[in-house]
């Protein structure tokens, strides 16, 4: 059987999709994890959602390198395009 | 001396490369990181959003911190006013602290000297105030963004 | 203890700490512990005024739980050596 | 209001009795780690690390020497004792002193400090003035060898400041004021002229060590040290120290208020009323003497009372002044300037701020050396594990990558200065000593992985419990941001998975003694199967993507622990990996392997896969990659016709398999292959392949060229000993005129069409340029069509003249149409891009001519002619 973690490793060098805590998500190129769920992304680019009068609105963010905390990621995946 | 001779030969001796290794550990803990700030001010922002200054004294390996001279600290940037309320010598446990950093205590008055000060009791309660409004936002805008599927998770206990 | 070693390289280079509420934080990485708590140097801060006292701080101390995002330049990972430490983790973790 | 008859005007003009010999110190910097190593008598300098067992021995001089934490008897004893030894300097002429320039061995430690902006602890001035002793053995007052009165007296001086642990350790010191941020120098102080504090040279001389004790007085339990067994006069003393504001903040804004000369009177009037009321400043100030603080420890307050006492009308509060801050770097100067007249502003700002020092110096070395080793010696423990390698994996590697593989003694000097710069630990100063910094990181490491290792084997199998602690542990679970594992799988090993693997194992092995030549496998694949650049579609004939990533994997895997056997010098066996590669694998359509090289992670391990394999196994999987390279997911991308519009990430991916995978060939083709080898890997290519088709891609047009370029070359090898045999020359005429015949007909087509080219170098000028185009600045990008060119002349090359004929007949037209390019390239063109134009076409008529060179032709100035 395969942990969650080894369906990570899987992703090396592939391109994911992760979401996060605090209404965010982003994509990019999955560069390292650990079983804390703590990664580094390149190439990756982050959508922030916000609600102005009620209604979603996303921005976007790029960064070329990127550690994200493991403890803000609830979701990582495949992107589906 | 009486240390290094009473510790066990043999199958616990560590070898060179592995010492080494953890030689380049030994300034890679957190002790490492605060112990040049001892004896030093230092500011201190909690997880609740309280602001402290004070004198390090000592600190555990929980970064349990003591601080002398200890002040509270409340900004009202919006009105550009402060206020501060002496603590003494306060305990500070480790989980609560979001960061540290040493103060220049040359240039610590310099931002404050373009501020009001009013009373602690006064800003105590504008902080009250913003931070129950805050509260009352954010989990409304946690509710909204669940229906989007997102997760905005807001915790009054971590309002720094 | 991957990221802990991944940090150590990167001591001594200017990063970007996101905390979780918002304010970004840039310095000189000084320091890093097994927990990710990180010490900078030369802070600036994107959002001085909600910390007015922040322009007088030398160095600070940030708790790794409290941060979000570290950003970083590229040229400052090797990432075909990182994939190949996150594998070695993901092994080591099975054994 | 002089409390002592302190003599003030010794400090400002640098005379009077010990001083005049630090006067005569020679104005050499400090070595603050030779203050350290030579504690009083303890001068051990070469067991400089065992100081730590050193402090640890303070636990047993027992009671009678614990004078810690400011009990009321010390503050009669100290004082008066401080002048007593033979150092003749009392704290408070020393604090009034310290920065004077008169003074040079003073001055020079702190401005240097400072200097370094960093690292200065009151611990560490406080040894200031050791290596003076100790580089100045001629001082006859400093007493070699001491009565027990005299130690006595020491010791009492040494819990200035110095907590209970490091009391032995600082036997024999000289009472001296920590020096670390700087004192407001006399001449900021005209009324220290007229301060007590000379009353300490004189007074106590005849002082008896142990005072009288006297009982505490209505001492708010808190508020105060209980100034105990003071004589009156040095009470008051003690109290007006006390009461010096500047220990709290606010206290400091509200100077003005606080010490007016009334208060300060009052005080001295009536020592023993506490002083809650008579501090009008904030609760914070009363709550600042919580800590009991052993009054006489207030060498430097005693300098900035007299500071405050001096002008207390011109104190304004600090939050309203509007001073200039004052840059760490520039202290040095800033004290230097203490000889000049001061402003009213510089002089409220001195004020200020020797307040905010007395206040950080007071109580300072609270935390013991010995306590900061403990809980480095703590947390070290618990990063030790059984495989610290393993565990610190990627820094090691990084680091000798950086470094160029060089670390050894030199990398450890680096890691005892980092560990002196950001450990403000006492070896700093000035000159910080790295070999003793060394010395004793390395003793504190061995004692912190022996204790781990023998500590039982189930905390080691808890270890995130033992990790615990450090910010890591939270009570609150739904406040939990601790760094904890989130995704904790209990691990089981799978029969079915072992089941699973072992009977692939047994079609692989199976087919292992396969020899290559048998090329005609059940499953023949179909060569033109697809028109898209769909990966999931080719994954999917070859167990799917998630399969084909885990086999990735497993091969990553496998290299990494070869790597490692590699490194440990033992002995690599490649059959794990090879296995591992399923190159053989006819339990799907297309075989896995070529899908592993749908992935870029896939191809970049090839290199390190062909470190580990034997030729034998290298023909196979070379043999595997031909035969079915139409499954080839970056053919599929690199042609024109099936990927028309290639997206800026997917000419990285052309390039990287370039770079990358194609090198492994050629290099392996030019060492190792034989003809016969080169000429069998052809026909695997030419036999299973639409070649037509494969030649529309960049990747297939130069894989081809590859194969019949070696070919020529071998052939042509006079050095090769013997020319071909018979039968070599037939088997290459045969699969040659297979070659050609796929190609014939379609030659035309291994150019690109316009439409595509330019989208190429479009998509590349936008991103990250490739080899695919040619030109400095990217408004002069053009298409590079040297693969082609190079692909014609070697196919020209190995043909008979009738197939050369055939070849100029079928691409005639791109010929003469790069010609005409070329030529047009250089008509009506600015003076300005003359240059990059001419370039350019020099480079189309190079390329072109490698071709037309092979027939005895050659084209220039837009005419073909024959090569002479």
């Amino acid at each position: 059987m395969d942990t969650p973690l080894d369906l990570l490793k899987l992703n090396l060098d592939e391109k994911v999709f992760v979401k996060l805590r605090g209404a965010r998500e982003m994509t990019g190129v999955l560069q390292a994890f650990d079983s804390h769920c703590n990664i580094v992304l390149s190439n990756a680019t982050e959508t922030i959602y916000e609600l102005v009068d009620g209604e979603l609105k996303s921005s976007t963010k790029g960064s070329e390198m990127v550690f994200v905390r493991g403890d803000s990621v609830t979701l990582i995946t495949t992107p589906s395009d | 001396m009486s240390e290094m001779k009473s510790a066990p030969s043999g199958a616990s001796k560590i070898s060179e490369g592995e010492a080494d290794l953890y030689l380049d550990q030994y300034n890679f803990t957190t002790t490492a990181a605060i112990v040049g700030s001892v004896d030093r001010k230092i500011f201190v922002l909690l997880r609740d959003g309280r602001m402290l200054f004070g004198i390090l004294r000592t600190f555990d390996q929980y970064a349990n911190l003591i601080l002398q001279h200890c002040v509270e600290r409340i900004y009202i940037t919006e009105e550009n006013k402060y206020a501060e309320c002496g603590r003494g010598v306060f305990m500070v446990r480790g989980e609560n602290v979001v960061m540290l950093g040493e103060v220049d205590i040359d240039r610590e008055d310099q931002p404050l000297s373009q501020m009001e000060r009013i009373s602690f009791e006064e800003a105590s309660a504008v902080k009250k105030q913003r931070d129950d409004a805050r509260c009352e936002l954010e989990s409304k805008k946690g509710k909204t963004m669940a229906q989007h599927g997102l997760i905005y998770e807001f915790h009054k206990s971590d309002i720094y | 203890m991957l990221f802990f070693s991944f940090f150590k390289t990167l001591v001594d280079q200017e990063v970007t700490v996101e905390l979780k509420n918002d304010i970004e934080l840039k310095g000189t990485l000084k320091s890093v512990d097994q927990f990710l708590n990180l010490k900078l140097d030369n802070i600036s801060c994107s959002n001085e005024s909600k910390y007015p006292h922040l322009s007088s701080v030398r160095n600070i101390f940030i708790r790794g739980s409290t941060v979000r995002y570290v950003y970083l330049n590229k040229n400052m990972v090797d990432t075909n050596l990182l994939q190949d430490a996150a594998r070695r983790e993901a092994m080591s973790a099975r054994k | 209001m002089s409390f002592f008859g302190f003599d003030s005007s010794l400090p400002n003009q640098g005379k009077g009795g010990g001083r005049e010999k630090r006067t005569a110190t020679p104005d050499k910097p400090l070595d603050f780690d030779e203050t350290y190593q030579g504690l009083g008598e303890y001068q051990n300098e070469e067991d400089d690390y065992l100081n730590n067992e050193t402090f640890g021995n303070a636990t047993d001089l027992g009671t009678d020497f614990d004078f810690g934490y400011g009990k009321g008897e010390l503050s009669s004893n100290s004082a008066p004792s401080a002048a007593q030894v033979d150092h003749g300097r009392s704290y408070a002429s020393a604090a009034t002193t310290g920065p004077v320039v008169t003074n040079p061995g003073y001055v020079a430690a702190a401005p240097h400090s400072m200097d370094e902006g960093m690292d200065f602890t009151p611990m560490e001035s406080l040894w200031t003035n050791q290596p003076m002793m100790m580089q100045h053995p001629q001082q006859p007052q400093h007493p070699q060898v001491l009565s027990m009165e005299e130690l006595e007296r020491q010791q009492q001086q040494q819990q200035i400041g110095v907590p209970h642990g490091q009391q032995q350790g600082y036997m024999g010191m000289p009472p001296m004021p920590p020096m670390g941020y700087g004192y407001a120098p006399q001449a900021f102080m005209p009324q220290a002229q007229v301060m007590p504090g000379a009353a300490y040279p004189s007074a106590p001389q005849g002082m008896p060590p142990q005072g009288l004790p006297l009982p505490p007085q209505g001492m708010p339990p808190q508020s105060m040290p209980p100034p105990g067994m003071v004589p009156p006069q040095y009470q008051q003393h003690a109290m007006a120290m006390q009461q010096q504001p500047g220990a709290h903040q606010q206290a400091v804004q509200q100077v003005p208020s606080v010490v007016s000369p009334l208060a300060q009177q009052e005080l001295q009037q009536s020592p023993h009323l506490v002083p809650k009321a008579a501090l009008p400043a904030s609760a914070g100030v009363v709550s600042d003497f919580a800590t009991p603080s052993p009054p006489h420890l207030a060498a430097s307050k005693s300098a900035s009372g007299q500071a405050r006492l001096a002008s207390p009308s011109q104190m304004a509060p600090s939050s309203q002044d509007s001073r200039e801050s004052t840059p760490r770097g520039t202290r040095r100067g800033s004290m230097r300037k203490h000889q000049e007249p001061l402003s009213q502003d510089d002089f409220k700002r001195l004020q200020v701020r020797q307040a905010k020092v007395d206040k950080i110096l007071r109580h300072s070395g609270v935390m013991t050396p010995r306590d900061k080793d403990f809980i480095t010696r703590y947390q070290l423990s618990q990063i030790v594990t059984d495989d610290p390698y393993n565990e610190d994996f990627y820094f090691q590697v990084y680091k000798i990558i950086q470094r160029g593989g060089i670390v050894g003694e030199s990398n450890k000097g680096l890691i005892a200065r980092a560990y002196l710069e950001h450990s403000g630990h006492r070896l700093g100063g000035r000159y910080k000593r790295a070999d003793v910094a060394l010395q004793r990181m390395q003793s504190q490491v061995e004692k912190a992985v022996t204790v781990a290792k023998e500590r039982p084997q189930k905390n080691r199998e808890n270890f995130d419990g033992a990790k615990e602690g450090v910010l890591g542990k939270i009570s609150s679970a739904k406040n939990s941001k601790a760094p904890r594992r989130q995704l904790q799988i209990p691990q089981q090993r799978d029969e079915d998975e072992d089941l699973g693997t072992s009977a692939i194992e047994d079609v692989v092995e199976s087919l292992n003694g396969v020899d290559i030549s048998s090329s005609s496998r059940a499953r023949r694949r179909s060569s033109y199967a697809f028109r898209s650049v769909d990966q999931r579609a080719v994954l999917s004939r070859s167990g799917g993507r998630k399969f084909v990533l885990s086999l990735i994997e497993t091969v990553y895997a496998e290299v990494l622990d070869l790597e490692a056997l590699l490194r440990s010098g033992k002995e690599t066996d490649s059959t794990h990996l090879w296995e591992s590669l399923h190159i053989a694998d006819d339990a799907y359509e297309v075989s896995p392997f070529i899908s592993i090289l749908s992935f870029d992670k896939g191809v970049k391990i090839m290199p390190r896969i062909f470190n580990f394999l034997n030729k034998e196994q290298k023909l196979k999987l070379l043999y595997c990659f031909f035969s079915e390279l139409s499954h080839l997911n970056i053919i599929v991308t690199s042609s024109y016709k099936t990927n028309p519009d290639p997206s800026d990430s997917q000419l990285k991916k052309i390039e990287l398999f370039q770079s990358v995978f194609l090198k492994i060939i050629v290099s392996f083709l030019s060492s190792s292959a034989e003809f016969l080898e080169v000429l069998g890997l052809l026909l695997a290519l030419v036999k299973n392949n639409n070649v037509s088709f494969i030649s529309t891609s960049k990747i297939g047009l130069n894989l081809v060229t590859v194969l019949i370029s070696r070919a020529a070359l071998i052939k042509q090898d006079v050095s090769r000993g013997s020319v071909l045999s018979s039968v070599e020359a037939s088997s290459w005429n045969e699969i040659y005129d297979k070659l050609f015949t796929a190609l014939e007909t379609k030659l035309a087509a291994v150019f690109p069409p316009e439409e595509y080219t330019s989208k190429v170098v479009a998509t590349s000028s936008n991103g990250t340029p490739t080899s695919a185009t040619v030109g400095q600045s990217s408004g002069h990008q053009f298409y590079d069509q040297s693969y082609i060119w190079q692909f014609l002349a070697s196919l020209a090359l190995s043909g008979k003249l009738n197939h050369q004929r055939v070849i100029i007949d079928e691409i005639r037209e791109e010929i003469f149409g790069t010609i005409s390019r070329a030529e047009q390239l250089v008509k009506n063109v600015p003076v300005e891009e003359q240059q990059i134009a001419l370039y350019q076409r020099d480079k189309l008529y190079q390329d072109l001519n490698l071709f037309l060179n092979v027939m005895g032709l050659v084209a220039r100035d837009g005419e073909i002619s024959e090569l002479k």
